[in-house]
């Protein structure tokens, strides 16, 4: 292999771990908070992906340069508004009730899925990138490399910086520590958990559609994306800890570099490197790499 | 007195995370002794029970029982070792019957603890958990699922299933915790009827219960060792009071 | 026993077990005889094979806590053996093997990745179990999926006919009826039994308090793996059941679909009684097949949804709670 | 009588049982053949990926019934549809139902390989019921262990790239090619009977292979060897659109080589960066969008007019239509008699010859297997919107490509193993 395919690969698992950071991202936020394992996670991540690509194409279609940014918009706030609908009518007074929130959201996704596929079919769909970030740019030992794909680490190093300043620098990141740490006190304290619960899944859900438009843009938008990222999600947030979003990235860089390298060096077993990977972690630390013993 | 002594602590301490919950302990319980341990809320008494019953090891110094250094043995090696203990809230079985409680908690350290096989009528360990239960007095409850059980009724169980198993160490968190006033002495009677030889460490908020109950107390507060004594000097002892007095008495 | 009979539940049991014995002769009275013969295996015979994967689930989570989301993938590891070393499946992966052998070996297999699954996930409990079987089973079914040299890939292998029980072809109805509906029987009996047991008393001990096990000197790792293989013994049994019932096996008979329906059975049924798994894969089986006579074929996703969700809402121990919670309101009147 | 007969054989046992069913049904066949129904059943795939070419499949089903007025022989025609997954178990599930509980004739379908393949295996457990393929096109399903009741008037995936090898090779004069294929049965076929012509013809060929499931293709099309002349992207619909976008951005350009479903509609409608690369791309295939005959500009015309048609039918659309052509065909020459467990009608079916909507002429050999035209197919912009133009066709290709069968299938099955790329010595 020359140095410069290794580069590539290595290149290539480093962007798709950006897609799939921001996807876990929402996944562990939501976890992390209130012990909500949401299995609708990736429904929220199509819901996003085909709302926001049913405000695109007609802008698109119209040569707005702004289409892709308002489907980035659009797919935000339907995947939250899905969000926040499950959390205030269906998760929000069973809160505690862990297993009963995942067979609820299981039940959800059913629907969700099955609903996307009656309104908008089963052709695969994608989004195109907006000029500035298509095309190919000049990466130094890679040679011409997709500029979304790059663009893509660019949204991810957001996200996660986006992320710590609101856990490590606002009143409400404070008061969300606080509920990932104990929850009674934070309710014995005066503060009012339910609506904390709400912003918290809709931040949750709107990175799950961040993800999803971003997603479509980088790979074809199609029935059974929510099983996969679904799926990748847990995956990522197992290897690198619950609720922790160090942990998160930490997960998704090795989830991304062993599907690519694994795809480039044996691609039969490549699937299972992955699945490799989490039991060698579970073994070693079962609450994740940067988890917390509870 | 060159006898090994039942327990031996030696700077145990416990650490999660940046909380240090327990902080250098080192006391020596002997062989028959009754000992009590007081201190307020969070003064790491639970912790440093479990440290010693081995829920979370310790994470510094060492615990020896009866000689043999058990710092990093699972729990349930220790309880084969002869530690039985109660829980501050009690961690019964629910869904299980009064005597299926018991039942189990007589084989947990025997050999065939591990079995597929139903116990006949006529099974020994369930003739011993009858009567664990007529001493606990709760043979009239045998079928009753625990979930069913009244406060009262659940912490007698509670000492029930301690002491099934036949400790050489008893562990007793608590035992009166939540118990009116009413139930309060039953349960004291209860444990100073014991066998003498069965070595027993309390904690207790209640000093009504622990002084009468004690040889010695020991005294802890923000993870560590204050003072240990006799419950006449500690009853006298104004940095006790100070400490634990002072706070008004017991909290929940 | 005897006692037992007099009992109400054993007086219902036993009613049961009759009128699914005689269920073959009572079918043709009521229903045209071809459509008796679809109802007996397809229907009945059906819900009890996948009833029985149900119920391994239902074991777990019933007496142990663990609600394992890799019952669908164990069932899958035994039917993938019988059907890999099967004589005369297609195509031919090792073969060689008679029915009497694979099926034994196959179990086996299953029961010792039960182990594996066990073993893996057995310092977490809860919500994380669900993830991580869940993780692990689509582990194993991608794997499946790819790999052609040991499982054929996508295409999976057919022609997995299934032994003749007494000079009887396993193909026909009655006999594909009452094995399993033996099976099922000795397998719920056997349930019953072990939770009786040690072993099933300490495993619901875990379930309630795992600290307080370990406190009285049990090895509480030990005793979920041993359930866990437990239940990868009886899930062993119903994929065996279901390859030979479905004439092989391919990955989507593993997939996240599967592996959900398996779950969508266990919470309708209830996951507070084994015979829940029976009841729920019952009710499963029937909208499975006549959503498109009940409902638009096209949306039957929508439908086995909405029907999750709201039992998962009224009632989180399925029909068996609620039969008990209809009961308890009559006798309260 | 036969309740009675049936109730007491039900108790003693269940062979005996099997008999008397068999016996009764028999009997009693011809006496109500021509007051009672045919009843067709269909199974196809209306979730997930593959939802869009199920409902296409039923939306010609339909067209094709409707103008037999659902009646032949004088007997109507009862449709009952179903829908499976695309998975095996699923669609043995329909069938079984279709064919116990609805009791239905014969039917129609699957779409897929994994389930062609079981319903094969299903079928050769009926007596007097018939299964036709929907579009599924496994070599499997027919070429080894063949059942006498299940009949495949669509080519299979191997037939569908009869002619591309030789059309690279020679009259593009391509003389090495890297070819990117899922790693599953499907693209196994297509690649051998790419390979088998391609390296027959001297041409050398660098295959990657890529799991099921693959989405990101950035590793792989790193790995293109420079040396390529062109490209075979063996993948369809998701997959192919994820590779030819991630292509088309990386900046690709080599000329593309399409497999048999590369160039759908889907594939055709969908916006990206791959659209560049796609016109021009040839391929080969049981249809194209433009073909020059009668045959096929009557059946788009009639298609068009269906609700919701799109603009060109997609080729699960023609493969079912064509199944179904069969079976009307067959029908009609027995006067929709079914008796006799469908003997005649079965002997009706293997002795087809008509020709297909493409225009192809079809005709069935001795596996049941269908022997038909293939086309070679440009894509060209027309009008606006790229579609897939036929340029030429080899006529009557076999199962076998033409290799007498026992050396063909000592060759071996299709996999990442066995290309089929053989030089000529």
């Amino acid at each position: 292999m020359t140095s410069q395919l290794a580069l590539t690969i290595i290149l290539n698992g480093l962007t798709l771990a950006a897609l799939y950071f921001i996807v876990a991202s929402g996944f562990s936020l939501i976890f992390g908070l209130m012990r909500t394992v949401n299995m609708a996670h990736g429904s929220l991540y199509m819901v996003g992906a085909y709302v926001g690509y049913a405000l695109w194409e007609p802008l698109y279609d119209a040569d707005a340069w702004y289409a892709w940014y308002a489907g980035v918009a659009m797919g935000m706030a339907a995947a939250a508004i899905v969000g926040v609908a499950m959390q205030r009518v269906l998760l929000g007074w069973m809160q505690g009730q862990e297993l009963r929130q995942a067979l609820v959201t299981i039940g959800l996704s059913i629907i969700i899925a099955d609903q996307i596929l009656a309104y908008y079919g089963g052709n695969p769909r994608q989004f195109f990138a907006p000029d500035a970030i298509f095309g190919s740019s000049n990466v130094p030992g890679v040679g011409r490399y997709p500029t979304f794909r790059l663009f893509q680490i660019g949204v991810a190093v957001v996200v996660g910086i986006g992320l710590w300043l609101l856990l490590n620098r606002t009143k409400v990141g404070l008061m969300i520590r606080a509920g990932v740490d104990d929850r009674d006190m934070l309710s014995a304290c005066g503060v009012d958990v339910p609506k904390i619960n709400i912003i918290v899944f809709a931040l949750g859900a709107a990175l799950a559609g961040l993800g999803g438009v971003i997603g479509a843009t980088a790979q074809p938008l199609a029935q059974g994306v929510d099983g996969r990222f679904l799926l990748i999600s847990l995956v990522v947030v197992i290897v690198g800890g619950m609720g922790s979003i160090t942990g998160t990235a930490i997960g998704a860089i090795l989830v991304g570099l062993a599907e690519q390298i694994g795809q480039a060096l044996f691609p039969t077993y490549s699937v299972i490197l992955t699945f490799v990977i989490m039991v060698v972690v579970l073994a070693l630390r079962p609450q994740g790499i940067m988890g917390r013993l509870r | 007195m060159t006898q090994t002594p039942a327990i031996e602590l030696k700077n145990v301490g416990r650490r999660f995370g940046a909380l240090q919950a327990v902080r250098d302990v080192t006391f020596d319980v002997a062989m028959g002794e009754r000992r009590a341990v007081l201190g307020p809320n969070g003064a790491g008494k639970t912790t440093l029970f479990n440290t010693i019953c081995g829920d979370f090891p310790p994470t510094a110094g060492t615990i020896k029982l009866f000689g043999e250094d058990i710092s990093h043995l699972p729990a349930h090696t220790r309880a084969r070792r002869g530690i039985g203990r109660t829980y501050q809230q009690s961690l019964l079985f629910d869904g299980l019957s009064v005597l299926d409680n018991i039942f189990v908690a007589v084989r947990g350290v025997k050999l065939n603890r591990f079995s597929f096989l139903v116990p006949g009528r006529s099974d020994a360990h369930l003739a011993h958990a009858r009567d664990v239960a007529e001493r606990v007095r709760l043979t009239h409850l045998l079928d009753v699922n625990v979930g069913d059980l009244s406060h009262g009724q659940r912490r007698q169980l509670e000492v029930g299933m301690a002491l099934a198993a036949e400790p050489k160490l008893l562990m007793l968190d608590e035992p009166a915790a939540g118990l009116s006033p009413v139930e309060r002495p039953e349960l004291l009677r209860l444990l100073q009827n014991l066998p003498r030889d069965l070595t027993i460490v309390l904690i207790e908020h209640d000093m009504d219960v622990a002084l009468p109950f004690a040889d010695l107390v020991t005294v802890m507060k923000d993870g560590e060792v204050v003072v240990s004594d006799t419950p006449g000097r500690i009853q006298n002892d104004p940095v006790v009071h100070e400490i634990y007095l002072g706070h008004g008495g017991r909290k929940h | 026993m005897s006692a037992w009979l007099r009992t109400p539940v054993g007086m219902a049991s036993a009613a049961t077990l009759a009128l699914l014995l005689l269920l073959p002769a009572i079918l043709p009275e009521l229903m045209p005889q071809n459509q008796a013969r679809f109802w007996l295996a397809n229907i009945f015979g059906r819900a009890i094979i996948y009833g029985i994967i149900a119920m391994s689930l239902i074991f777990l989570a019933t007496y142990g806590g663990l609600v394992s989301l890799a019952q669908m993938s164990l069932a899958g590891v035994a039917g993938y053996v019988v059907a890999i070393t099967i004589d005369g499946a297609a195509p031919s992966i090792v073969g060689g093997l008679s029915y009497a052998t694979a099926i034994p070996l196959g179990i086996a297999a299953a029961t010792l990745a039960a182990l594996f699954v066990g073993l893996v996930s057995v310092r977490t409990r809860d919500i994380y179990l669900l993830m991580i079987t869940l993780a692990l089973a689509m582990g194993f079914f991608r794997f499946v999926e790819t790999n052609l040299a040991w499982f054929n890939g996508y295409e999976g292998i057919r022609n997995v006919l299934g032994p003749s029980v007494f000079g009887l072809p396993f193909r026909d109805p009655h006999v594909l009826y009452y094995v399993s509906l033996t099976v099922a029987v000795l397998l719920y009996a056997g349930v019953l039994y072990l939770v009786r047991s040690p072993f099933g008393l300490v495993l619901q001990g875990i379930r309630d308090n795992p600290r307080r096990v370990a406190a009285l000197g049990y090895n509480v790792a030990l005793h979920r793996i041993a359930a866990f293989g437990v239940a990868g013994f009886i899930a062993g049994c119903g994929g065996v059941l279901a390859t030979i019932y479905n004439i092989g096996i391919s990955p989507g008979s593993i997939g996240l679909g599967a592996t959900v329906n398996v779950l969508i059975m266990s919470v309708i049924g209830g996951l507070g009684h084994p015979i829940g798994a029976f009841i729920g894969s019952l009710i499963f089986a029937f909208f499975d097949t006549f959503a498109a006579s009940i409902y638009d074929r096209n949306r039957f996703n929508t439908l086995i949804g909405i029907v999750f969700l709201v039992i998962v809402l009224l009632s989180p121990d399925g029909v068996i709670g609620l039969a008990k919670r209809v009961g308890a309101l009559m006798r309260r009147d | 009588m036969s309740l009675r007969l049936s109730r007491r054989s039900a108790l003693k046992g269940a062979g005996a049982l099997a008999l008397t069913a068999a016996a009764t049904g028999a009997i009693k066949a011809p006496a109500i053949a021509q007051n009672t129904p045919i009843r067709l059943g269909s199974v196809t795939t209306l979730e997930g990926p593959f939802a869009t070419g199920g409902q296409d499949a039923y939306r010609t089903m339909e067209m094709l019934l409707q103008a037999e007025n659902f009646t032949i022989g004088g007997r109507r025609i009862e449709w009952t549809r179903e829908s499976s997954n695309a998975q095996a178990d699923v669609a043995l599930a329909r069938a079984r139902k279709l064919i116990e509980q609805d009791n239905v004739d014969i039917i129609v379908g699957p779409l897929s390989g994994a389930e062609g393949i079981a319903l094969k295996d299903y079928s050769a457990t009926l007596t007097g019921k018939t299964i036709v393929n929907g579009s599924s096109g496994a070599s499997d399903t027919t070429l080894r262990n063949p059942s006498r009741n299940f009949f495949r008037f669509n080519t299979d995936g191997t037939q569908w790239m009869a002619g591309l090898g030789n059309y690279v090779r020679r009259t593009l004069n391509v003389s090495e090619v890297t070819v990117v294929a899922g790693d599953y049965a499907f693209p196994y076929a297509q690649v051998f009977g790419f390979s088998l012509e391609y390296c027959r013809a001297g041409g050398k060929v660098n295959y990657l292979w890529s799991p099921l499931g693959t989405t990101d293709f950035a590793s792989q099309i790193a790995q293109i060897p420079r040396t390529s002349g062109a490209l075979v992207v063996v993948h369809g619909g998701t997959d192919g659109l994820a590779f030819m976008t991630q292509y088309a951005q990386a900046g690709g350009n080599l000329p593309i080589i399409g497999g048999s479903i590369m160039a759908d509609q889907t594939m055709l409608s969908a916006r990206g960066p791959h659209r560049r690369l796609m016109v021009g791309m040839v391929a080969s295939g049981p249809m194209a969008d433009v073909i020059d005959d009668p045959n096929w500009t009557d059946f788009v015309a009639r298609y068009k007019r269906m609700p919701n048609a799109f603009p060109s039918p997609s080729i699960h659309a023609v493969n079912y239509a064509t199944n179904l052509t069969g079976v009307i065909r067959a029908l009609k020459e027995v006067n929709g008699d079914l008796s006799n467990n469908q003997a005649a009608f079965q002997r009706a079916l293997a002795a087809q010859k008509f020709k297909a909507p493409t225009g192809a002429d079809v005709s069935l050999d001795h596996n049941r297997q269908a022997i038909s035209d293939i086309f070679l197919t440009k894509i060209e912009e027309r009008g606006g919107t790229p579609m897939t133009v036929a340029f030429e066709r080899a006529r009557q290709v076999n199962q076998t490509l033409g290799t007498p069968e026992p050396a063909f299938l000592a060759l071996g099955a299709p996999s990442r193993n066995n290309t089929g790329c053989i030089a000529a010595s």
